[in-house]
């Protein structure tokens, strides 16, 4: 093959590799059709769902039918509808609690990692004492401070990913610092910077990317627990979680409240977990040697 | 105990306290999170300058902040944790009040996932990618995907309102009555341990196989020991580190995990105190809340930390 | 630059160099510890010691990975930090090293020609196209298909994945190559034609090495001198010839009487010099000579005094208190290596 | 260090005849080795030879049993005292294994169970085969370590193996598979992961432990000299097939396959200083492209038209092995040129 068609040939065998990867996963191809519908069906929201969210009726806690196909909760509200527009609540708080915690925890962890010393001694101890406290509790308290609400709650959990994700990097970081084609791109006379760019990062993030993928469920997680305690999403705007906490009051009436949106928490938290777990198998170095 | 495990564990302790000292800093920043003034905050909106300024003074919010954090650190060390804006009552008496609830099912919740994990993730390593594996594999996963509280209505649903075998809600004193406690918890607890479970399988299981599949279980095979052997006397003690780690992070995330349980099942527990405060804006309580559940996560580390020298040799080479 | 010059300056000059690193409980781990030789150009320069000698240390000094804690290293005459961090960036390019493990060397994230262009794409001297010429001569001239040029380390032996790094470090057009243990990780045949390519790159480019390995046919085979290593000190260094043919120290004489030779039973020597015990503690060393744990020869005087520097033959230094007065064993009764034409070769050959 | 000449035909200790092995990989079956026939007498101690990747340690591990049974599938025979290895029940292997036939490996650090003392590691081999108390077993065990060379026994018998370097782990290896006092004992690149003094000590120890117990040694490692200062037979394996088999002073000196001559031609050891080494051109073939045929063809300067057919292994007169069908008329060079 010619060295000119070099960009074609290595977008091919991405290609390839990114459809074998899906045809050796069933459970990976699943997970991302299941998140790429949810995606599409957030965007289309307004257009899929028969009703306004917020519109409430007559007919209270009504049992499924073929106008309410999962039926209405306590003010009457098309619960469908309310599923409908959770999700991309739901996968908003995920998104927003990740980057946050990734912004914060890439370059403290970075800097640690590569700096070593008194630095990574110091950012070591910080994270140690921060994940020292149960992190739905430390999210709670950031939020109250930070004043309740989703976007705030979320940042708040994104705040109590940090340190985890830091961690990570750190030890990647370091692992890949000691690597020796970093100490040989030092002997080309890389400047620091360059050497960050061009070799650590994207060397050290593989498994920061597996990581990212789980947390998205613990985030969709920690909302709905969020949501559930009044924390997150506000009334009268729909949330999973906060699904759940109506339906919890009305438990002893109408107990079939609670199983749409436990089941929509479930099956998301699921995929993002079966694509994270097939994520990191795939980007396993023990195992890539054998393709 | 050799003198070398003792001067470990003393090195350990001596290590905790830089830990303790960053903790106090983080939950006294706490407050500085707040937006704009904080006492104007924590006030609310239809306060009048004078509640404010009262707060403000209440507070110490006036100080510079280093005389602040002295001020609540002389405090925190003498086991006062300030007062409660809404009650007006100490904090830390509320906090001890409630503390018995959460341990309570913490405790029964992580006793309850070990005995259940452990022999899943022995059942699923030994048997590697066989239809067990797979089955436990799936529970797992399941585990971690599930949301607590959610267990936690479904298990009321069915076993406190369908069949009654069980309290909805309360909870009772262990020390009064500790077969009532008990049967509050059970149900808490079951909801609580349904992640833990899942966890520790999953980390038992590939820890396992990490050992089993060694260089050294190679040479255990080569001088002619039963696979029975090999697991119970070698595998199981290898894998043990790992499962103290787990354990570790589990109770951390159970005693987290129990804020929305106790909401569930209405316990009058630390992680009720948080909610209701965080929502109200009461900060003393939220701090002290915080800062004793870090002592206690520090603690349980520690004492996992000791375990481990007394369990891996290799720890004591300093 | 240094052609006028009537004798030449050596391409590095190492100062009585220490390269110290902090161990736990405050105390610190000599790896290298007052070293002193000199390179000159063209010249094959062998390091050969166990591992924990500090060879490979010493190797990552000469070409600045590692900063020396004591005394200093000279460039052909020029204190490399004395210079600016940008100067040094640019200088340190003429000095390179080719590492143990091929596949450590390389970025698995590059394919081969971006790796191979890595150095040139640094500064951006060149235009693209050129630089892409360049690297590709190279690879032909290491003996890799330009194939390779679009394909992942993985992809690659360990053998190819070696001819990579050195095409690599061609691009640079360096003085000075550091061969830290280059063949030690590939099987014989490959290992061969490595060293082949390596005395060919030496004639056609004008290359000085430094050589690092535990392989005593290997350094044997290829240096012009060699300097033998022991917990951080040369203790030996001459012409080739002179330190394998009549060895001055008894470390020296160990090494040879251990390394393995192919040989039939009637030709192998059988008088062995078995070393006693292993390596002492970088942390505490011995007092005095450092080999004195170990040595047959120990002598009372080996605890109390370091043992000065004695030249035994013209070049050829020993640090033994008893250099030259020893009852050694030469060369020729420990290790048959094939010398310059001369073997060495023990009685009754068949 | 232990006769030469023991080849003589009669109740070889192992027998190894056509041993191939495959293992199931994501790509089917994939077949490592095939072929592989040698015996070892009691006593003997064989060298097996060959590059990374010609399957002379899964050959050492099938011999043992210890190959994924999930995995592998093994054909041949391997007859340990008459007895046949393979197909063996698992619970009858298990008692031949460390009591009979032992094995120690590369990397001593992590051969060694990290959280048990070398003691304890040492008395749990001989109570799984022996019926000995705990004290006896402390006893032989420490007697155990001072056959192998470690200072102050007794003390060491309570370390964990990180207490100690690496030669005393290799040490403390040896003194486990050798507790049972087995009639085999399968060294796999034991010295590989040691210095060159350290080195010579441990095959000094292994040699002298030969020679005292009377136990043979299949001694498996890339390293020529190392075979020839130890074995008394070689054999050279190529690409997963047994190519050539013989007495290590005959080999030396004459081999009879291309490539073994390739291998002793291209040590820079016993080539002239600053020569041109003989390399062997080409590169091992990967598994799932084997040539027809000879399989070291391609790379092999004597090919010619009958190589391109099946080589089947000869039985020589001078009671060796070999695999190439021009061994006959080729003058082949060894070690002396």
């Amino acid at each position: 093959m010619s060295v000119i068609s070099e960009g074609v040939v290595r977008r091919k065998r991405r290609r390839s590799r990114f459809v074998a990867w899906l045809a050796g996963d069933k459970r990976a191809a699943v997970s991302l059709v299941f998140l790429l519908a949810l995606a599409s069906l957030s965007v289309l929201a307004n257009v899929v769902a028969p009703y306004s969210p917020l519109e409430q009726s007559m007919d209270i806690l009504a049992p499924p039918s073929a106008a309410h196909l999962l039926g209405t909760d306590d003010l009457g509200r098309d619960v469908f509808s309310r599923l409908v527009h959770g999700g991309p609540m739901s996968l908003y708080a995920s998104f927003l609690a990740v980057s946050v915690g990734v912004l914060i925890g890439l370059p403290f962890g970075v800097l640690a990692g590569y700096l070593g010393g008194w630095i990574d001694t110091a950012v070591s101890r910080v994270i140690d004492t921060i994940l020292s406290c149960p992190s739905i509790v430390l999210a709670i308290a950031v939020t109250g401070a930070l004043g309740i609400g989703l976007t705030n709650s979320m940042i708040a959990v994104g705040i109590v990913f940090s340190p985890g994700l830091a961690r990570l990097i750190r030890v990647q970081t370091m692992i890949v610092k000691g690597e020796l084609y970093v100490d040989a791109a030092r002997t080309f006379g890389l400047s620091t910077p360059r050497l960050v760019f061009r070799h650590i990062l994207p060397n050290a993030i593989q498994p920061v990317i597996v990581q990212v993928t789980l947390l998205l469920a613990t985030a969709l997680l920690a909302e709905a627990s969020l949501s559930f305690l009044g924390l997150g999403v506000q009334p009268p705007h729909p949330s999973w979680g906060q699904m759940l906490a109506r339906a919890y009051a009305y438990m002893e009436i109408a107990p079939e409240q609670m199983y749409a949106p436990g089941f929509a928490i479930l099956f998301t938290a699921l995929a993002f977990n079966a694509l994270g777990e097939s994520l990191r198998s795939l980007l396993d170095p023990t195992r890539r040697r054998s393709d | 105990m050799s003198r070398r495990t003792l001067r470990v564990i003393g090195w350990r302790l001596l290590q905790v306290v830089p830990v303790i000292v960053l903790a106090t800093f983080a939950v006294f920043g706490l407050l500085q999170l707040v937006p704009g003034d904080p006492a104007a905050v924590i006030a609310g909106e239809t306060a009048t300058a004078e509640r404010i300024v009262q707060i403000r003074e209440m507070l110490g919010l006036d100080l510079p902040l280093w005389q602040q954090y002295l001020h609540w650190l002389g405090g925190a060390v003498q086991g006062d944790l300030s007062t409660s804006l809404i009650t007006g009552l100490p904090v830390i008496d509320e906090v001890l009040r409630r503390l018995p609830n959460t341990l309570l099912i913490v405790v029964c919740a992580l006793i309850l996932a070990i005995s259940i994990a452990v022999p899943l993730g022995i059942l699923a390593a030994t048997h590697v990618d066989g239809r067990v594996d797979r089955f436990v594999t799936s529970i797992a996963s399941l585990g971690v995907a599930v949301p607590n509280f959610w267990v936690g209505m479904i298990l009321v649903g069915f076993f406190a309102l369908n069949l009654g075998w069980f309290p909805t809600t309360g909870a009772a004193s262990l020390t009064e009555d500790p077969a009532r406690a008990l049967w509050h918890a059970a149900l808490p607890a079951i909801a609580l341990a349904s992640s833990g479970i899942a966890e520790i399988t999953r980390q038992l299981r590939s820890a396992l196989i990490e050992v089993l599949s060694s260089q050294y279980v190679r040479t255990l095979q080569a001088k002619g020991l039963s696979q029975g052997r090999i697991l119970w006397r070698h595998g199981l003690k290898n894998v043990s580190l790992t499962l103290l780690t787990v354990i570790g992070l589990v109770f951390n995330r159970t005693l987290g995990a129990t804020v929305a349980i106790e909401a569930v099942f209405a316990i009058p527990g630390t992680g009720s105190l948080v909610v209701t405060s965080a929502t109200n804006k009461d900060f003393p309580v939220v701090q002290g809340v915080v800062f004793v559940l870090v002592l206690i996560v520090i603690l349980c580390n520690l004492l996992i930390d000791i375990l481990y020298s007394v369990l891996d040799p290799r720890m004591n080479k300093q | 630059m240094n052609a006028t010059v009537p004798t030449p300056t050596p391409i590095v000059a190492v100062e009585r160099v220490g390269v110290h690193f902090p161990v736990s409980g405050g105390r610190t781990l000599k790896a290298v510890d007052g070293v002193s030789l000199e390179v000159m150009p063209r010249e094959t320069f062998g390091v050969i010691g166990e591992s924990g000698s500090g060879k490979t240390t010493l190797g990552r000094a000469i070409i600045c990975l590692e900063k020396p804690s004591a005394g200093r290293i000279l460039h052909q005459g020029l204190d490399p930090y004395a210079l600016s961090s940008r100067e040094l960036r640019r200088h340190r390019r003429r000095y390179q090293i080719i590492f143990q493990d091929p596949n450590a060397a390389l970025d698995p994230r590059m394919t081969i020609l971006k790796s191979i262009r890595e150095p040139m794409d640094v500064t951006g001297e060149m235009p693209e196209r050129q630089r892409q010429q360049r690297a590709l001569e190279l690879m032909e001239r290491v003996g890799l298909s330009p194939d390779f040029a679009s394909r992942y380390p993985h992809e690659l032996s360990g053998g190819q994945k070696q001819r990579v790094c050195i095409a690599r470090v061609l691009t640079l057009r360096p003085d000075l190559i550091v061969c830290d243990e280059a063949v030690s990780a590939l099987d014989v045949s490959i290992q061969a034609d490595i060293l082949n390519l390596f005395a060919e790159l030496q004639a056609e480019f004008g290359l000085t090495y430094v050589f690092i390995t535990h392989n005593l046919g290997v350094v044997a085979h290829v240096s012009d001198r060699v300097a033998v290593m022991y917990l951080g000190r040369i203790v030996e260094i001459g012409r080739t010839e002179d330190v394998v043919l009549s060895p001055s120290h008894p470390y020296t004489e160990a090494l040879l009487s251990a390394e393995p030779v192919a040989l039939p039973s009637n030709l192998r020597s059988h008088s062995r010099v078995m070393l006693k015990g292993e390596l002492p503690s970088h942390v505490s060393p011995p007092s005095g000579c450092r080999f004195r744990t170990r040595c047959r020869f120990v002598q009372p005087l080996c605890g109390e005094k370091e043992p000065p520097w004695r030249e035994t033959a013209p070049g050829h230094w020993s640090a033994c208190h008893f250099a030259g007065e020893l009852p050694i064993m030469s060369g020729a009764e420990l290790h048959p290596v094939k010398l310059g034409g001369h073997a060495a070769q023990p009685e009754g050959r068949a | 260090m232990v006769d030469a000449t023991s080849t003589a035909p009669g109740a070889a200790l192992l027998d190894v005849r056509d041993l191939g092995i495959a293992f199931r990989t994501g790509a089917g079956m994939v077949q490592v080795t095939r072929d592989v026939t040698f015996a070892i007498q009691p006593g003997e101690v064989v060298g097996l030879v060959g590059e990374s990747g010609c399957g002379k340690t899964v050959t050492g591990l099938a011999l043992m049993g210890l190959l994924p049974k999930a995995t592998s599938r093994i054909a041949g025979e391997v007859l340990l005292e008459g007895e046949n290895l393979i197909g063996m029940s698992a619970r009858r292997l298990q008692q031949r294994r460390g009591a009979k036939i032992s094995m120690i490996f590369q990397e001593p650090m992590s051969a060694l169970d990290p959280v048990f003392t070398i003691g304890e590691q040492i008395a749990e081999t001989l109570r799984a085969h022996r019926h000995v108390s705990a004290r006896e077993a402390r006893e032989r065990g420490i007697e155990a370590l001072a056959r192998v060379g470690i200072p102050e026994p007794a003390l060491r018998y309570d370390a964990y193996p990180h207490q100690l370097s690496g030669g005393m782990r290799q040490r403390a290896m040896i003194a486990i598979a050798i507790v049972c006092e087995p009639r085999l004992l399968i060294a796999d690149e034991p010295t590989t992961a040691l210095d060159v003094t350290v080195q010579a000590q441990i095959v000094d120890v292994l040699g002298d432990l030969c020679s005292r117990l009377g136990m043979a040694m299949l001694f498996i490692t890339h390293d020529l000299g190392l075979v020839a200062q130890t074995c008394s037979r070689l054999v050279t394996m190529y690409a997963g097939e047994v190519i050539e088999e013989g007495c290590i002073d005959d080999v030396l000196v004459r081999p009879r396959h291309p490539y073994t001559s390739g291998l002793l031609r291209s040590l820079p050891a016993l080539a002239e200083r600053k020569s041109k080494l003989p390399a062997i051109p080409g590169r091992v073939p990967m598994r799932g492209e084997m040539p027809e045929g000879c399989r070291f063809r391609p790379r092999c300067g004597f090919a010619r038209p009958p190589c391109e057919a099946p080589q089947p292994l000869d039985r020589l007169t001078s009671a060796g092995q070999v695999r190439c069908c021009r061994h006959d008329e080729l003058e082949l060079m060894g070690v002396l040129s």
